[in-house]
């Protein structure tokens, strides 16, 4: 694994206006991603959580500019994706490719799947027919599936099959980045299991970079070796996966984890159970917009918006707790969670 | 509420209405004891003051609500008295009117040489856009050159006196037209506008309400001058724009006389017991107009050869269901001047054969047949009609491709000479030869009426002749010879003289339809 | 070790589905009870059947094309398959209620929070006046830890969040103090730390209103969280049952184990997760030999032949595999999975 | 919502202003001369030439339209060619008889449309929802003018149950004030006329009556199949509600918009006048009155009467837009 960032973002933003009135003025905005900075090394696998309306499917669209950003620079593989022509970004699209939660809404049904495989190819101009033909089938077999299966249509096939699709498609053109937003939440345990194997075995296979956006820890931990977690647009802690899961400095990033249901009746944990819901990304809170519900909350959480700041080499967080100037006695409770 | 409680109730509710329904129903016929007519018809009226206006469901009414100075027989167009009792002239040019005494308006004012007068001078001080038909008739105003009406002037309360700029033949006929109809002055005076909507005359009936498209009622006059007239206290004009639904309400009882009656329907009607079927002597022609002006229709052996190509028998027959006479001559056998001796060209394609290569054409040639894309008393079905002229003339090797437009358009297409061949009528509005002959044949009336564009020196010669003709024999005389050229030079192919159609129901009495479409009901009554 | 009285007996139920493309046995043959008290979790893929029990019991299986054609429900010594609709309509939210996956689109936009409970009451509270089911639902709205219940009343569901709207749908259900909730995945559709909330509650109410849960769910985590018994679903049979302790830590047929292999655990990270190989079978494309014998990688000829039974593994153990039957199920089997 | 309404409005102000144009620009493209068609065949020259000049027919398009234009703004609606008479006069009456039959019509369309719906998607697939699919779908391909004329010879010649034709006894007619004859008759105490006018508005009300009726059938029924299906109809059942109220409660308030949607439609529809219908059933109706003008090459009439059977088709789709509103409280107008 090289150290190198493939990927680098600096204080991107997406804004969507909410329109009101007689003449559709714009009363406010939703701040679906909101100043996010991060990296993604060459090879590597960022696992990006959160829950319902963090923004961090908006963070994977902005990423490939299907959503074009409010603010903020983009830098691929040493070019600023940010500054790119419309044409010229649809050319790097075939170093960047997306993997989608739900593959049946991704494939066109009137298409068969070889069809839908070759598109890519065609749309970026690589290959002859035959050649294009014969890529299909290899990268059929590839994701196990067989070459027979081209001929046939996105219905005849389970949620999984249309997956390991899907991410036939996604490598179709060889690409260097693969953002993949929530690819197994739909698909049963078993099959789950299936793909996110798949996965790995492809990341090694093609020295790929992942972008894993998804709202299961487990699944997270799993496949990710370094995981950012958001909330309300913004990243609230950046961690590589054993320290963020063993050591979770964010009082979010603990109470989500001890919000998972493990699979063993044994497992004696320690409960945090946050109140209330996630507040409206329309009206976020102000300040730290996790005050509403942490545990911990200070004064200064409700008027300061803490930026994120590392405290040991890799790992990141954006909470007062953890600013200098703040006790030590609430430090340590750090190390009893 | 329970679920079957409510299918329950619901049918109990569709039962009563249908009982509630079918006890209803059977006295649609009664209401009164039978003193009112109900007339279906096909139209409404657009204006109720006559002189306003030149279309047919106008004069439906304000025959009954108006009266003339002159009639029209009950059953022809022979001038008969009407206001006046007595008339004469010498000369052509003075005509006296003596006029019947104690005859009031519906206003209560009286009748009188001078409502006469203010009437004339009223019309004769308007434009051709207030009273086109005075305009047509009398050929223009006051002040204009053309004009033949030169004063109308009172000689005591009872006597009038109309001198003529020129003699005018057809001038008395013209006087019994509905449109020259006598008004009450006090009324029209208030303004021309609303007489339109509230008609004073002095006719057996008076005016009570009209709603528009709907219906237009009538009612006795009291203080009519004839006595014992009319007979009925009311009568209805109500519009049924579609001629099986007319049908339909007169069987059902709600109306009691239905115009406009398909001839297909004719049988069914005479086999009702509780209807009778009227037939309205004719007085209009259908015909196929050839454009003289356009190739190969300025031949004359062309346009021979469509007149014996055409099979009109097999039309009247299929088409009017037999109601309907063969057409020799461009106008009906009731109009005096009609010419009996004029041969027929019969039915015989070997002969539009020969008058076809005669002309230059042995193989025939390719042209465009206009079919009438609405039907007319004179023309039933113009589509249908035309496909039996289309199949003729395949006969004789003509190649016809049947078209056909909206009304409006065909009309005025049509009139600009762009059709090679068009199916076309006419209904007369005076019985007078002249009306249709010199309107429809003669080079000044192109392009108005005369869309075939034909002109003929001789006859036009002749025309003007019988116009300042005052000896109705010499007038005959002229109008035969003016139909045989007509006939040899044959710019029409006439088809057929159609008889209109009405119906009433049994009871209905003293009915008499009229040639000119306008039916005065005072004789009328149930028995 | 469960001495509770049997509440809820499901004997040998079959609800088939008759479609177009043939008859679907989406409910095969299955047995089971819930005791007084209790939560007993159903846990399965999709198209296990475990949703067709539920609504099964609730007598609410779309019909046409589904349809119960076997077996039968008892509860309070009635059997709930052969009850009138109307009788059945006297169950339904009084005695039994439930509440589903979908907070979103469980109640209808349309009317109000207030509307749908007092709707809910007053069908089985007949001589109740509306003043008093008002009450009551503000009642239950504060049971189930929603703040400003009485003007929540008023609230339209699109006004609520999903956790809010879950928590209304369980009021809901337990309104008329219900025996038995069947709840159909009712945190599947939510965040992980409303999940953890709505699982408390649930487990709260449990205790202190008696209120026994049949939770129907495809998530292990949950069910080792919640459930005292769990009952193993796959293609429409029952493939184990036991109490959860025993399955997670001895779990017998091959299927049960893949599926606890295969979950990845959040608490540490292993170089490559089991996976069972092959599909998740559709509803009745299996008819004949062990249902899960295509994916078994200890299937041998009999398992193709024969549908294996449930056998008693132990007291409380139940297992549909021959592996049990003929012995085969021993220590190593059980190790090449831990070790795997 | 005000502010809503308002902008609703404002908007329609180009919508006609367009349509008068286009409107305009159409019926001069057709051929024939209104003061040729109005004087007859027999008219001379000259009268055609006066007719032309008083009718404002001998001036430039433009002014003619801007002529036209500022009558509107003034709320005058021009003089009909035919009659002379105001088009804003003329135009009440025929417009009233219009409404009359089409709300009856409407009445009709929903009360059994949308229940033949409802109990389709209740009952899918069994032999009512197979009949009265068949019947909607029949329904629609329905010849009017074969079934008007149908209806007059069961029920007017053969049962006499109903009259034929018309609005109303003409042997005792109908003194009209407001020209909505249910109304008039109920203001002067005339129950026995008003029990005519509804008898005179049955056949022709269902004649109209049958497209619609149709549409809403099946519109309601795909639009209640979908709600049925829905998580909220099961968790009714669930609580043990009757499947009467499921269906006429819970699901129907949700099934209704799209259903009113195509209400709103066939009403704007209705009220365009069927001239079908109305000739049929000789219904002095504006569909008639427009059609009429067309023939007659009448341009004020036709101009004004499509303007204000737009004005009204608009309006009604406006109030339907609102009524979604009070339905369903997650749709605001702001």
């Amino acid at each position: 694994m090289s150290t190198t960032p493939l990927l680098k973002v600096k204080n991107l933003k997406k804004h969507f206006p909410i329109r009101k009135g007689m003449f559709g003025k714009t009363v406010g905005h939703v701040k679906a991603v909101d100043d996010v900075s991060f990296f993604v090394n060459e090879g590597e696998t960022l696992g990006i959580v959160g829950e319902s309306g963090c923004g961090k499917s908006t963070t994977g669209r902005v990423l490939m500019r299907l959503l074009e950003p409010t603010e903020g620079e983009i830098e691929f593989d040493g070019k600023a994706l940010t500054s790119l022509s419309l044409e010229e970004m649809r050319k790097t699209r075939r170093d960047i490719q997306m993997v989608f939660q739900d593959p049946y809404a991704s494939l066109n049904p009137r298409h068969t799947i070889g069809k839908i495989l070759e598109e890519p190819l065609i749309v970026h101009g690589i290959s002859d027919s035959k050649e294009r033909k014969k890529k299909v089938n290899e990268f059929l077999e590839i994701v196990g599936l067989n070459a027979y299966h081209a001929k046939r249509y996105p219905h005849q096939f389970s949620g999984g099959q249309r997956q390991r699709i899907g991410i036939a498609r996604a490598l179709m053109t060889n690409p260097k980045l693969i953002i993949a937003d929530e690819p197994v939440s739909a698909l049963d345990v078993s099959i789950q299991a299936q793909v996110l194997n798949l996965m790995q075995d492809l990341q090694k296979e093609f020295n790929l970079t992942y972008i894993f956006i998804a709202h299961d820890l487990g699944v997270v931990r799993h496949i990710s070796d370094r995981v950012a977690v958001m909330y309300l647009g913004k990243m609230v802690e950046v961690a590589d996966s054993e320290q963020l899961y063993e050591k979770p400095l964010h009082p979010y990033t603990q109470a989500l984890l001890s919000a998972v249901p493990v699979p063993d009746p044994d497992f004696q944990k320690e409960q945090i159970i946050i109140e209330g819901d996630i507040p409206n990304p329309a009206d976020p809170p102000t300040g730290c917009t996790f005050h509403t519900r942490c545990p911990f909350k200070m004064d200064i959480c409700t008027k300061v918006t803490p930026q994120l700041t590392e405290q040991s080499t890799g790992h990141s967080v954006a909470c007062h707790l953890y600013e200098s100037q703040v006790d030590n006695d609430i430090k340590q409770l750090e190390g009893s969670l | 509420m329970n679920k079957k409680r409510m299918w329950s109730a619901a049918l109990l509710l569709m039962l009563v209405l249908s009982t509630v329904l079918a006890a209803c129903g059977g006295n649609s016929g009664s209401g009164s004891d039978k003193d009112t007519l109900v007339f279906g018809r096909g139209g409404d009226s657009t204006s109720l003051d006559p002189s306003r206006v030149t279309e047919g469901e106008t004069f439906k009414v304000t025959v009954n609500l108006f009266e003339t100075l002159l009639n029209f027989g009950e059953e022809d167009t022979t001038v008969q008295a009407g206001l006046a009792k007595e008339w004469n002239t010498d000369d052509g040019l003075t005509y006296t009117f003596q006029l019947e005494e104690g005859v009031k308006f519906h206003d209560g004012t009286d009748f009188n040489a001078d409502a006469v007068v203010k009437n004339f001078e009223r019309w004769a001080n308007g434009d051709a856009d207030k009273f086109p038909y005075y305009d047509t008739m009398f050929g223009g105003f006051k002040d204009d050159e053309s004009h033949v009406i030169d004063s109308v002037t009172a000689d005591g309360d009872y006597t009038v006196i109309i001198k003529l700029k020129r003699p005018q033949a057809p001038f008395l006929k013209n006087i019994a037209m509905s449109m020259f109809a006598i008004a009450s002055p006090t009324a029209f005076e208030q303004g021309d506008d609303q007489f339109e909507r509230n008609p004073v005359g002095t006719g057996p009936f008076k005016f009570v309400d009209w709603k528009t498209n709907d219906s237009i009622t009538i009612e006795k006059f009291d203080d009519y001058w004839q006595e014992g007239l009319p007979k009925l206290n009311k009568v209805v004009f109500r519009s049924i724009p579609d001629n099986s639904a007319r049908l339909n309400a007169l069987i059902a009882g709600e109306i009691d006389l239905a115009d406009g009656i398909n001839p297909s329907d004719a049988g069914k009607i005479e086999e009702n017991g509780d209807l009778q079927l009227i037939k309205r002597p004719s007085m209009n022609v259908g015909y196929l107009g050839l454009t003289v002006t356009r190739e190969p229709f300025d031949k004359k052996e062309v346009r021979q050869a469509m007149n014996h190509a055409i099979d009109k028998e097999t039309i009247i027959n299929s088409f009017f269901e037999g109601q309907a006479d063969s057409a020799k001559n461009p106008m009906p056998p009731s109009i005096s001047g009609y010419n009996d001796d004029i041969e027929e060209y019969d039915y015989n394609p070997e002969k539009a054969k020969e008058l076809l290569a005669k002309a230059g054409y042995p193989d025939g040639f390719e042209m465009e047949l206009w079919a009438m894309p609405v039907p007319r008393p004179y023309m039933p079905d113009g589509a249908k009609v035309a496909e039996v002229i289309q199949s003729n003339l395949a006969d004789i090797g003509v190649k016809a491709k049947i078209v056909t437009y909206e009304w409006g358009t065909y009309l005025d297409k049509a009139s600009k000479g762009e059709a090679d061949a068009f199916m076309l009528g006419w209904t007369g509005d005076n019985g007078d030869a002249d009306n249709f002959l010199y309107a429809l044949l003669d080079e000044d009336n192109i392009p108005s009426n005369n869309y075939t564009y034909f002109k003929n020196a001789k006859m036009h010669d002749l025309f003007i002749e019988a116009q300042t003709e005052v000896d109705e024999d010499k007038r005959i005389e002229l109008y035969k010879e003016a139909q045989e050229i007509i006939h040899e030079e044959a710019p029409w192919v006439p088809l057929a003289h159609s008889t209109p159609l009405l119906a009433a129901a049994k009871d209905l009495s003293g009915f008499v339809p009229h040639p000119t479409g306008s039916d005065l009901l005072s004789n009328v009554e149930f028995k | 070790m469960n001495k509770r009285k049997r509440i809820l007996e499901v004997n040998d139920l079959q609800t088939t589905f008759f479609t177009d493309s043939g008859e679907i046995p989406a409910v095969d043959h299955i047995n089971f009870h819930l005791r007084d008290g209790e939560i007993l979790g159903i846990v399965g893929e999709s198209g296990c059947g475990k949703s067709v029990t539920s609504l099964s019991v609730m007598g609410l299986v779309p019909s046409p094309p589904g349809k119960i054609v076997g077996g039968e429900i008892l509860y309070n010594d009635q059997d709930l398959t052969r009850l009138s609709e109307k009788e059945m309509r006297q169950i339904r939210g009084n005695d039994i209620a439930m509440i589903f996956q979908e907070p979103m689109t469980s109640l209808n936009p349309l009317f109000t929070i207030g509307n749908q409970m007092v709707e809910a009451i007053l069908l089985h509270e007949k001589d109740w006046s509306k003043k008093k089911a008002q009450e009551r639902a503000v009642e239950m709205l504060k049971l189930v830890g929603l703040p400003r219940a009485d003007a929540l009343l008023k609230d339209y569901p699109h006004q609520l969040s999903g956790g809010m709207r879950q928590r209304v749908m369980i009021a809901m259900a337990l309104v008329c103090n219900p025996r038995i909730l069947i709840a159909d995945e009712p945190t599947t559709a939510l965040d992980v730390t409303i999940q953890a909330q709505i699982l408390k509650l649930m487990k709260d109410l449990n205790v202190r209103l008696g209120t026994a849960i049949l939770l129907i769910t495809h998530d292990l985590g949950v069910v080792a969280e919640s459930c005292e018994r769990v009952v193993v679903m796959y293609a429409g049979q029952i493939i184990e049952e036991a109490p959860t302790k025993l399955i997670f830590e001895d779990p017998q047929h091959p299927y049960t184990k893949g599926l606890i292999q295969s979950v990845p655990d959040m608490r540490y990270k292993k170089d490559r997760l089991y996976s069972i190989p092959g599909n998740v079978p559709k509803p009745g494309s299996i008819t004949s030999g062990c249902r899960f014998a295509a994916r078994c990688e200890f299937a041998f000829e009999r398992c193709w032949k024969e549908n294996p039974e449930l056998y008693e593994t132990a007291d409380v153990h139940q297992t549909r595999c021959f592996l049990y039957d003929e012995g085969r199920v021993k220590p190593d089997v059980h190790n090449a999975f831990i070790e795997s | 919502m005000l502010s809503y309404v308002g902008r609703r409005l404002l908007q329609l102000i180009p919508v006609l202003l367009g349509m008068v144009f286009i409107v305009f620009m159409m019926i001069r493209a057709i051929p024939g001369n209104p003061a040729q068609i109005i004087l007859g065949q027999q008219a001379t020259a000259e009268a055609v030439a006066a007719m032309n000049a008083r009718l404002g027919l001998d001036q430039p398009w433009y002014i003619q339209f801007f002529k036209y234009l500022g009558g509107i703004l003034q709320g005058d609606l021009g003089e009909s060619m035919r009659t002379r008479l105001p088009v804003a006069d003329e135009i009440w009456p025929h417009l009233a008889a219009t409404m009359e039959l089409a709300f009856f019509a409407i009445l009709i369309a929903i009360v059994i449309g949308v229940n033949a719906g409802i109990v389709s998607a209740w009952f899918q697939n069994s032999w009512f929802d197979y009949i009265a699919m068949i019947l909607a779908l029949v329904g629609v391909s329905m010849p009017i003018f074969w079934l008007g004329l149908l209806g007059q010879w069961a029920f007017a010649i053969e049962f006499s149950w109903l009259p034929t034709t018309g609005r109303e006894q003409v042997r005792d007619p109908v003194n009209a004030i407001t020209h909505l004859y249910v109304i008039d008759t109920i203001i002067q105490g005339r129950f026995d006329q008003l029990w005519q006018v509804i008898r005179h508005l049955i056949l022709p009300g269902i004649a109209l009556a049958t497209i619609p009726m149709a549409i809403i059938a099946r519109m309601t029924r795909s639009s209640m199949l979908e709600v049925m299906r829905s998580d909220y109809i099961r968790t009714a059942r669930a609580k043990g509600q009757k499947m009467f109220w499921v269906v006429y409660k819970h699901a129907f308030k949700n099934a209704v918009i799209p259903v009113l949607t195509i209400i709103g439609l066939q009403m704007g529809m209705l009220l365009g006048g069927a001239i079908l219908t109305e000739t049929i059933f000789a219904w002095p109706g504006i569909g008639r009155y427009i059609y009429d003008a067309i023939n007659f090459r009448d341009y004020p009439v036709i101009q004004s009467g499509i303007l204000v059977v737009a004005f009204i088709f608009v309006m009604i789709n406006l109030i339907v837009d609102l009524l979604y509103g009070l339905i369903d409280s997650r749709i605001k107008y702001d």
